[in-house]
């Protein structure tokens, strides 16, 4: 695999990332699976790098769940997100952060919308008007959290105390990546690297010392498919697309899956429990559990915070044994500490636990 | 295992590498017309017992070529024979024989002859 | 002097011969059917006992059949065939009379020169030792002919010759020596005693002036005895197992034994019946146009002989069944063939040459082992239809011409036939084709799915516009209703003057179709119906001579391109003498035709197409009006 | 619709040695027409921007359907363009060209030319860019070749991976950049497909024991014995023919390709590892030709190609009077088309020249 064809085409696809001020808008999923990820990325903006990223009160789901399930009209959504950018609009930001992949994929497909039916863009004015006396401006760019980590990639480099190096043989940690659908299959431009070879968590994983492993079904969607997996029947089908990317991966042994979409992250998390489960069987090596990690926890972790600060206790699959690798320190005991110092009881059936 | 009201699916995917395309080979050097097909469906569509099943000798065809050969197995005994087929076929292909050699192909594999 | 050692070869090869024979046709009777077993005692004291003496004189003996068919070849089989039954019948008596004592043994009759060198040469003797001797050139010429055949085949006006395998040649050249020794013997000895007649006097007297004859004469008596020994020897692995197993085949034919659908006694002794002739091989159009020359009956048969597998060989026949009328032994090839297919290949272990001597039979070779599973399931019972007097089936090929099933509905609406299209909206298959690839049991299924319709229909007459389905409508269903092929019902229609037909000036050739004519024998109606419409040519190939059109169902190897060359002579031959119309009465036919024919080629079309330009204006029309029209809309745009 | 011309053609005038023109492009189109114009009289400038003349013969190996060697056309070209009136520039590239009353002044990076009494743009075409084909991965995967990288493997009589072995297992991927919306290219290249028959031939050749290959949308065989090659592939040498546009390509562990396709036939997708997954690329109207187009204000349609006055009788003429085209400018051609549209040129220029009234009446 020659890599120079592959920066040949990241060139092509870099997109216009502002450096600071960012209006941010968090994830449904994100928040309440893993809110780790969340705090970390506004405390890793603010207090780490010292950027303004606002984030209102009032802001809402982006309802993009029901969009994608046909229980939300496309008028509706659009005066939502319309609502958001009022907000964004009133606190004089331009550039939007968005947390979650589907809510980028959704804005990104009405900004689009508006672009080429601007009689669309009057209307959802009109209507958001009529709603809430408010109005806006289309921001000027629209970002995914990972693109804003991407940007400052090299200076949490900078500041890493355990860069993604294996301990014990001193070799890069090989890792995986995934990429949410969304983020940038609809509309190449507006993802870092394009659709086929996007550079965004990439970057991340070698800037931060990692080595990335390209494997058959990298492309391959995580099944999360909101149709899929909000019938309980049609399940089956959502897990069958992780197990196919699972099976593909298991032969290259990566350390952990780095994702930047909720979804997946949850379901490429939660499903090899499932798995294990149902068939039987762990895809990492001797047992193990393929950790599926945020990039925030990652660069958490590489910056050298407390991994069960940044949340990773809350993953179905445990990354001891990642952390043992990245020699990072860590007590199992302090895993489930209550804000009071008393213990929590610890979930049951985890992986690699 | 316990019970989560759902299960994952087999795959549809020609897994062209696994599959097993003895049979496709044992035709082949029987009646070289079977490389013939560009599976234009003249056959299909003229076949006697395509009026009543999902009898096609196009897919018939492509599906042993694949070496899908459960497919092949579900309609191979729906043909009556009557040779309608090979009338029509614009490449010439022997296909009342493909069939016929088919059946035999199978008799023997499923008696681990092939 | 009553015995010599020279004799034991003879002897044992006599005695071997004659219980070999006889155990063979023992087993062969306990293997019969209980009702054959029957058919053949009552055969054996009955009318056809008298028949089959007559036709083993005039088959066997003097060879009637080859005769018509090729007289030299005739001859040739007559002068050894029948000279040297005489040579055996005349020898007895003669060594009964001038022997010293009645009652001899055989070879007494065999050698008799040797032990009576000289009896007299006048009168009556004089006349006896001439005719021996007269018999003895009538085979030698016969003998003659053979070795010229075997070497130059095409003098005998043969194009193709069988080609033997070692154990036939030394039994051949066995034979070829009995004759010459024997003269050889004889004239020495003749020469000796200064005794013989034209032949071997003449030639014994000749040696004798210079060389001592009496020393000579013995060791051609040994070559004689000798090869007549090696000759009975091999008999039983070699072609002239024909000669004893005939005689058989022929009490059993003649008794009403038929060869049935599994291998068996009649059809083994049928196998041993072939002489190899290859008069079959001629006939053949896969040699002739598609250049194929291992298949035909004369190999077929001959591999079934050595328990070869030739179950392939089975497939790759047109069944158009030329071979099997020009049989001159009979032999039902057709029948063998399909007994193979049925039985699919041979197991390893049947192959063994050492079986040889007592064959094993394989009639248990087709075991199917989900032979209760029904393959057809989805076939749904026809919707029961209104009381029609002629149930119309199209078939399968039909539909791919169908200017032939509309035709046939012009007439019958033009002759107010009250009728039903049972097969309209497409058939189910016939079955014809699944027997003829050796799967009777899936064609049972079909068979039953239609009889049902057919019955249901009530109606008197089948009509089917393809010869394929009428055979198998004739022979393996069992109806209650007339069957007919359409060229029979237009041929009635025309008799009971329901179809007025015009006069069409121009010139027609018929194709017999090979299930139609040597398959069915229906060769007077399309004839008649054709007289009524056109100027009909004869040709020469017609009725059992009729090629076939190369497109057989009963062919499930031949590949295209050599379909097309078969079809392209036959085409040939048939339009020599450039007719305006070549007819045939079958659809898969006149599709073969049409797609070799060049524009030069005569225009071919269906016997019922014909009968149709031949109706006046008045009458086409005319079904359009007629009360028993049915769907008239659909049948309006006949052009 | 525009009146005909004036019929009155005769065997190269006298006065034809006094007019120039200025053909450009020396590939096959431009040769042909060069040297036809020559037999006719013209003077002729050639401007050619490669070093040599021959165009994308140089690079061929053999030639469908009846695979002759490229060289031989190519040769025969040359032997066209072997005339005193024909002068040729190689490595010269047109930099401006203005109209001056009757005549065309045409500036190269080589000095100006003499006034031109007619342009005849025989610019030809470019093969589209795989990498522009993402899925793909050319340029990402070592065992993802072009059509025209087989085509140079075949004249160095070896076909190897990047491994060094020769392939067990060869795909062939047609329409690369024809009929593809998503690369903006809705024409058909016309020649990929029996291209890609002829390589797969030719693969079997050299390797009978590999497995070929080919996935198509459909198969084109639109010209004399096309079908046939067709047909002798699948008879004799058994290449395999599957219904369906590859949809992406990517490599396992062992570093074999993996591609995918919807067997549409089947009416299933099909996985399947190959050594070597050539792209039948196809072809675009070439850049430098565009530039020079652009310079002159001729249209372009919406294949990109140039546009013609008129589809079926006016395919030599642009939509100014005096440039004509030839060739592949115009749309996707074989060689033998190619040639004829070059000599069809020559008669509509020559045509044009000897009317009375050099100006088109339209």
């Amino acid at each position: 695999m020659k890599q120079e064809g592959k920066k040949r085409i990241w060139k092509e696809f870099q997109k216009e990332i502002p450096g600071d001020h960012f209006f941010f808008v968090r994830s449904c999923i994100r928040q309440s699976f893993f809110p780790g990820s969340e705090q970390f990325l506004i405390k890793l903006l603010r207090e780490d790098l010292g950027k303004d990223i606002f984030e209102d009160p009032r802001h809402t789901t982006c309802t993009g769940i029901g969009y994608h399930g046909d229980v939300v009209p496309f008028d509706t959504i659009q005066a939502v997100v319309a609502r958001h950018f009022a907000l964004a609009t009133e606190h004089g930001y331009k550039d939007i952060l968005i947390s979650c992949v589907t809510s980028f994929g959704i804005y990104e497909e009405i900004v689009e919308t508006w672009k080429h039916f601007p009689e669309t863009l009057e209307k959802t004015r009109e209507n958001l008007y009529k709603a809430t006396k408010r109005e806006f401006e289309v921001p000027r760019t629209i970002l995914h959290t990972s693109d804003a980590v991407y940007k400052f990639k090299d200076e949490i480099a900078s500041r890493a105390r355990y860069p993604l190096i294996d301990r014990l043989s001193g070799k890069p940690v090989r890792a995986v990546e995934h990429i949410g659908c969304h983020y940038s299959k609809m509309f190449p431009k507006y993802g870092v690297g394009g659709a086929e070879f996007p550079h965004t968590l990439v970057g991340m994983i070698e800037s931060w010392g990692g080595e990335v492993i390209d494997y058959p079904e990298r492309r391959h969607c995580c099944g999360f498919g909101f149709r899929q997996y909000l019938v309980q029947a049609n399940r089956g089908y959502s897990m069958s697309n992780s197990l196919k990317k699972f099976e593909s991966m298991e032969p290259y042994r990566p350390a952990f899956v780095l994702a930047n979409c909720p979804g997946c992250t949850m379901f490429m998390d939660k499903w090899q429990y499932t798995i294990r489960e149902q068939e039987g069987k762990t895809y990492g090596v001797n047992g193990h559990g393929i950790p599926v990690l945020t990039y925030e926890e990652l660069a958490g972790l590489v910056m050298g915070y407390s991994p069960w600060d940044l949340g990773l206790q809350y993953h179905m699959v445990q990354s001891e044994p990642l952390l043992d690798r990245m020699g990072i320190p860590y007590d199992s005991k302090d895993k489930y500490l209550a804000r009071d110092g008393s213990r929590m009881e610890a979930p049951k059936n985890l992986i690699n636990a | 295992m316990k019970g989560f009201g759902f299960s994952s699916i087999k795959p549809r995917v020609i897994d062209y590498d696994r599959n097993n395309r003895t049979v496709s080979e044992y035709i082949l050097e029987r009646e070289p017309s079977f490389s013939l097909c560009i599976a234009c469906g003249a056959c299909a569509a003229t076949c006697s017992a395509a009026n009543f099943t999902e009898m096609s000798l196009r897919k018939l065809n492509i599906f042993l070529k694949r070496g899908e050969n459960d497919e092949v197995r579900r309609i191979m005994n729906r043909c009556m024979l009557c040779g309608k087929c090979t009338l029509v076929c614009p490449r010439g292909v022997n296909t009342r024989n493909v069939i016929f050699i088919t059946q035999q192909a199978f008799k023997k594999l499923d008696n681990y002859a092939v | 002097m009553q015995f010599n050692p020279f004799v034991i070869p003879f002897n044992i090869g006599l005695y071997f011969i004659i219980i070999y024979c006889v155990a063979i046709c023992i087993i062969w009777f306990m293997d019969l059917s209980r009702a054959d077993k029957l058919r053949l005692q009552r055969g054996f004291f009955g009318k056809p006992f008298t028949r089959s003496i007559k036709e083993i004189f005039t088959e066997s003996l003097i060879h009637r059949k080859i005769f018509r068919l090729n007289p030299v070849l005739g001859y040739m089989h007559m002068s050894l065939a029948f000279g040297w039954f005489l040579l055996i019948l005349l020898g007895t008596i003669e060594a009964d009379i001038f022997g010293e004592k009645h009652l001899n043994p055989p070879y007494k009759a065999i050698f008799f020169r040797f032990f009576n060198p000289d009896h007299g040469a006048e009168g009556f003797a004089r006349v006896y030792s001439f005719i021996m001797d007269f018999i003895l050139a009538f085979i030698l010429s016969g003998l003659m002919i053979a070795i010229i055949k075997r070497f130059w085949s095409r003098i005998v006006g043969m194009k193709k010759t069988t080609n033997l395998k070692t154990l036939d040649r030394i039994a051949l050249l066995s034979l070829w020596l009995i004759f010459p020794s024997r003269l050889l013997a004889e004239s020495f000895t003749c020469g000796a005693a200064g005794s013989g007649s034209f032949l071997t006097g003449s030639l014994g007297s000749f040696f004798a002036g210079f060389l001592p004859a009496e020393a000579m004469a013995y060791p051609f008596w040994w070559l004689y005895s000798l090869s007549l020994g090696l000759f009975f020897i091999l008999l039983p692995r070699t072609r002239y197992m024909h000669i004893p197993s005939e005689l058989f085949l022929i009490f059993l034919r003649n008794s009403g034994v038929r060869t049935g659908d599994q291998y068996g006694s009649y059809a083994e002794a049928q196998v041993y019946s072939c002489s190899s002739c290859g008069i079959c091989l001629d006939k053949c159009q896969l040699s002739r146009s598609a250049g194929i020359n291992d298949i035909q009956s004369a190999y077929f048969v001959k591999g079934l002989k050595r328990n070869d597998d030739v179950y392939d060989i089975s497939l790759n026949c047109l069944m158009c069944g030329r071979c099997e009328t020009s049989c001159p032994v009979g032999i039902e090839l057709g029948a063998l063939r399909m007994i193979q297919r049925r039985a699919g290949e041979t197991p390893e272990d049947m192959k063994s040459i050492w079986t040889g001597y007592m064959r094993e039979r394989n009639q248990d070779r087709n075991i199917d082992k989900e032979a209760n599973k029904k393959v057809f399931n989805y076939l749904q019972p026809e919707p029961v239809v209104s009381e029609t007097e002629v149930l119309y089936f199209a078939g399968c090929m039909t539909h791919l011409s169908p200017g032939i099933s509309t035709s046939m509905i012009k007439i019958f609406e033009a002759a107010g036939v009250n009728y039903h299209f049972m097969d309209q909206n497409g058939s189910v298959c016939c079955g014809r084709p699944l027997m003829l690839a050796g799967k009777d049991r899936e064609a049972r299924e079909l068979i039953q799915h239609n009889s049902m319709a057919i019955w249901s229909s009530g109606a008197k007459k089948l009509v089917t516009s393809c010869p394929i389905c009428l055979k198998v409508f004739t022979e393996s269903y069992h109806l209650d209703v007339e069957v007919l092929h359409h060229t029979e019902f237009i041929c009635r229609l025309i008799e009971e003057g329901r179809l007025n037909l015009k006069f069409l000036n121009r010139t027609v050739v018929y194709h017999d179709p090979c299930e139609l004519g040597r398959g069915l024998g229906i060769y007077y109606d399309p004839r008649m119906v054709l007289y009524h419409v056109a100027r009909f040519n004869d040709t020469e190939f017609e009725r059992d001579n009729a090629p076939c059109c190369g497109g057989s169902l009963g062919n499930i190897r031949l590949d295209s391109r050599k379909k097309t060359a078969v079809a392209s002579d036959a085409l040939n031959d048939l339009a020599r003498s450039n007719p305006d119309f070549l007819i045939t009465s079958c659809p898969l036919c006149k599709k073969t035709f049409r797609k070799v024919a060049q524009n030069g080629s005569p225009e071919i079309i269906d016997i019922a197409e014909i009968v149709v330009k031949a109706m006046p204006p008045s009458q086409k029309e005319e079904f359009r009006h007629n009360k028993n029209c049915q769907r008239e809309v659909k049948y309006t745009v006949v052009k | 619709m525009e009146a005909g011309w004036k019929h009155q053609k005769t065997l190269s005038m006298p006065e034809n040695k006094e007019r120039h023109i200025v053909v450009i492009g020396a590939g096959t189109a431009g040769c042909t027409a060069a040297g036809q114009l020559a037999r006719e009289g013209y003077r002729v400038s050639l401007i050619e921007k490669e070093g040599r003349p021959g165009g994308k013969l140089n690079s061929y190996y053999q030639l469908f359907p009846d695979r002759r060697k490229s060289e031989e056309v190519r040769d025969f070209l040359l032997a066209e363009i072997d005339s005193p009136l024909i002068i040729l520039k190689p490595d010269t590239d047109v930099e401006s060209i203005k109209k001056n009353d009757a005549k065309w002044l045409v500036t190269t990076t080589r000095g100006d030319l003499p006034p031109a009494d007619a342009i005849l743009l025989a610019s030809g075409f470019d093969l589209f860019n795989a990498e522009r084909k993402e899925e793909y991965g050319y340029g990402i995967y070592d065992d993802v070749i072009t059509s025209l990288e087989l085509e140079e493997k075949f004249r160095s009589g070896s076909i190897l991976t990047s491994k060094g072995f020769p392939p067990g297992r060869v795909g062939l991927v047609h329409c690369v950049g024809s009929r593809d919306e998503k690369v903006g290219n809705f024409h058909c290249s016309k020649v990929c497909c029996v291209t890609a028959v002829k390589q797969a031939i030719e693969i079997k050749e050299m390797l009978p024991g590999t497995e070929v290959f080919c996935f198509y949308m459909d198969m084109r065989m639109f010209g004399p014995y096309y079908e046939e090659l067709y047909r002798e592939a699948q008879e004799k040498w058994a290449v395999n023919f599957i219904r369906g546009k590859v949809s992406e390509a990517s490599e396992n562990i062992e570093e074999r390709l993996v591609i995918k396709v919807e067997d549409t036939l089947a009416g299933k997708p099909l996985k399947m590892q190959v050594d070597l997954l050539v792209l039948m690329i196809g072809m675009e109207n070439a850049q430098s030709g565009l530039r020079v187009g652009e310079d002159l204000g001729l249209d372009v349609g919406m294949n990109g190609f140039f546009k013609v006055r008129d589809n079926h009788y006016g395919n030599n003429r642009s939509n100014l009077t005096g440039v004509f085209y030839a060739g592949t400018c115009t749309s996707a051609m074989n060689i033998t088309d190619t040639i004829s549209h070059a000599r069809a040129a020559v008669v509509e220029i020559d045509t044009y020249l000897n009317t009375s009234g050099k100006e088109l009446k339209s």
